[in-house]
């Protein structure tokens, strides 16, 4: 029962995130949301899991949680450099 | 089990949300930090319908690379969306016919979990009944693909390393300075 | 890259930790959710991550893109590998059963070979992917 | 299982949800981009805690208690990497934070 | 001295192998040492193995201490911003400090940037020789921040 409540609570908030995310206004905003929602979605994965008596659901939360963030780090890259790679020199103009 | 089906339909009117907003932003990188919702929404509902394995190669693409290689296109051309020159009405008319169509077809798929299903009735019950002590692992779905349908997932190997050929041949040499 | 201090600490934390996680999702394919296409991205993600914080040159002398080349075409290679093995066994191509003395157990080798192919093919392109789209 | 810690596993699911829930009200209800970071971080530190330590609490001694806390390791390290970084890129792209005083 | 990294990494990485696995066959651990070999191969190649990114030379009782401590900060700071959320008015107060940092090397600063920023109402922006950015959601965090027992503690814990 209030293992059920407090899924539904985060799902509830996953809605509210969802809201910041639509709101904007800056692009900044919405990365924000979108961080917020991965952590919410993991947390709501671990509580499904227990919800539902499986929880090998967490090696789904463990991948959110080790590289959801990876998405943001891209785009401070992006801000910085106007593309994804730092450094670059004129030899990257070779063959791949 | 009603609850289970409440969240359900709470996850899958956000997915609809978020889907009607990616289709009106405007500015393409706003649309494509969208998308990482969009992900993370379709991951909790493959889970929600029990669908582990793909919701974790949905988590995992998602999260991984899906967002990386928008950004890297988005780096190589325009971030905001371009106006179209005219109305494309013709366009309109063929999503529109297509959609009905696809609409009409729906009526004839077996609902979702319907026991009454072909698939239900004798594949499924084969598998569950003969690949433990054909194959012999746990997870079902590895035994299926891997084993049951190999071909199949060579031929999914094949694309993936066709489309890495092919971004090779487009994108690979290095380009000429403007 | 120095005033990106607190990426490249945490960066050089996390790697490692990724990198073994996606090992533990390829092979425990048989046993919970996952296998090699999942464990291919993750894997790739890990070095996607030292990629965008340490810049792609450095990335690029840990793995070069002839290497990754060989390593996308070695997994195609490896899954097709094992049909062929199937059929030089006297089974048909694809089938398992005839790899090892006991059908059971040649399953079992068959789905660990083709899933390392299947994550190898996948890691590798996914990497290739991130050189070829992080360039200016 | 003990009845105690089933309890205390209830109370820190129900105010873990709480906290949840209130990091998110913040961000909407924060003025601007760099008030909302601290928002945020109230459902990624205290909510992810309780809700992990509540689950931690009902699974009892196992392996899978040691998954959930790996999990809250995890998101407690990458969340504040993500939010530095967030920062960082904000400040870089020109977005100025509104203050009080100008010292 | 860059072997005792290896060694540590390497017998990290194989619990952690051995707690998400869970199944103790002699195939599976077999895998396990493979994958934990292969992953220190390539951590080498990248150069992340080292005081930095293995830091095993932090002395063990002191994180654990330092974590209890830092739990007992997050959750006070928690309350109080929870709090300010709720109210009616909003009584926020954004501010830009600079704050010292004393810890001798990178990781310390590195915690220590880190803790502020798991700490809700501070986050840090910017590190760098100077000392931490930091943009703090009301004044009494940027007071309580300025004190310096934060900074204390980390340096304790990151010099030997």
């Amino acid at each position: 029962m209030i293992i059920t409540a407090t899924t539904i609570a985060i799902v509830i908030a996953m809605a509210i995130a969802l809201v910041r995310a639509y709101l904007g206004p800056t692009t900044y905003d919405r990365i924000l949301a979108v961080n917020l929602f991965g952590t919410i979605t993991v947390l709501f994965i671990s509580m499904f899991g227990f919800m539902t008596g499986r929880p090998d659901f967490l090696d789904i939360a463990l991948v959110y949680a080790l590289i959801n963030f990876i998405a943001t780090i891209a785009v401070l890259k992006f801000f910085e450099y106007g593309d994804l790679s730092p450094g670059r020199t004129p030899e990257q103009e070779r063959d791949i | 089990m009603t609850i289970e089906i409440f969240i359900d339909i709470l996850l899958l009117f956000m997915l609809l949300l978020t889907a009607l907003f990616i289709q009106r932003m405007k500015n393409l990188f706003s649309a494509v930090i969208l998308t990482g919702i969009f992900s993370l929404l379709s991951a909790s509902l493959f889970l929600t319908m029990d669908a582990v394995d793909v919701s974790f190669t949905e988590a995992s693409v998602g999260a991984g690379i899906a967002t990386l290689l928008f950004l890297g296109t988005l780096a190589q051309t325009s971030s905001t969306e371009s106006r179209p020159q005219r109305l494309p009405v013709m366009a309109l008319v063929v999503v529109s016919l297509t959609g009905l169509m696809l609409i009409y077809g729906i009526s004839d798929i077996p609902s979702f979990g319907d026991p009454g299903n072909p698939v239900q009735t004798y594949l499924s019950p084969r598998f569950i009944e003969v690949s433990p002590r054909e194959i012999g692992i746990p997870n079902m779905v590895t035994s299926v693909l891997a084993s049951y349908r190999g071909y199949d997932t060579l031929g999914e190997v094949t694309v993936i390393f066709t489309a890495c050929v092919g971004v090779l041949l487009m994108l690979g040499r290095g380009r000429k300075r403007s | 890259m120095e005033h990106h201090l607190i990426l490249r600490v945490i960066a050089k934390l996390m790697i490692p930790l990724i990198l073994v996680f996606a090992l533990y999702v390829q092979f425990h394919g048989e046993y919970s959710p996952g296998g090699g296409f999942q464990a291919g991205v993750i894997f790739a993600a890990g070095f996607i991550l030292y990629g965008l914080i340490y810049g792609l040159d450095k990335v690029r002398q840990v793995i070069s893109p002839v290497t990754i080349r060989i390593t996308a075409a070695l997994g195609v290679l490896l899954y097709a590998g094992v049909g062929i093995a199937g059929l030089l066994l006297g089974g048909q191509f694809l089938e398992y059963n005839v790899l090892a003395s006991d059908p059971v157990h040649g399953q079992h080798l068959g789905i660990l070979l083709i899933e390392l192919g299947v994550g190898t093919t996948v890691a590798s392109v996914m990497i290739m992917f991130f050189y070829v789209f992080a360039r200016p | 299982m003990n009845i105690l810690a089933e309890l205390l596993a209830y109370a820190c699911l129900v105010s873990g949800a709480f906290f949840v829930i209130v990091g998110a009200i913040g961000v909407i209800r924060m003025p601007e981009f760099y008030t909302r970071l601290h928002a945020a971080s109230v459902t990624e530190t205290l909510g992810s805690i309780l809700v992990i330590a509540g689950l931690v609490l009902l699974a009892g001694f196992s392996l899978v208690s040691v998954k959930l806390l790996m999990v809250l390791l995890f998101i407690l390290f990458t969340s504040c990497t993500a939010v530095h970084a967030l920062a960082k890129a904000a400040i870089h792209g020109g977005l100025m934070p509104e203050t009080d005083d100008d010292d | 001295m860059k072997m005792n990294h290896e060694i540590s990494l390497g017998l990290s990485l194989l619990t952690l192998w051995l707690l998400l696995s869970g199944l103790y066959t002699a195939l599976l651990v077999s895998l396990g040492l493979a994958s934990v070999v292969l992953v220190v191969y390539l951590a080498n190649r990248m150069d992340v193995v080292d005081r930095e990114g293995h830091p095993f030379h932090l002395k063990l009782m002191s994180i654990f201490g330092y974590w209890a401590w830092l739990l007992k900060e997050i959750v006070l700071a928690n309350l109080d911003v929870s709090r300010r959320i709720l109210h009616p008015d909003l009584p926020i107060s954004p501010s830009i400090v600079r704050i010292q940092c004393t810890q001798p090397d990178d990781l310390g600063k590195v915690i220590y940037a880190n803790s502020i920023t798991l700490t809700p109402g501070t986050v840090s922006l910017e590190v760098d020789e100077r000392g931490i950015e930091v943009h703090a959601l009301s004044k009494e965090a940027a007071e309580t921040l300025k004190k310096g027992e934060m900074d204390r503690r980390v340096t304790e814990m990151s010099t030997l």
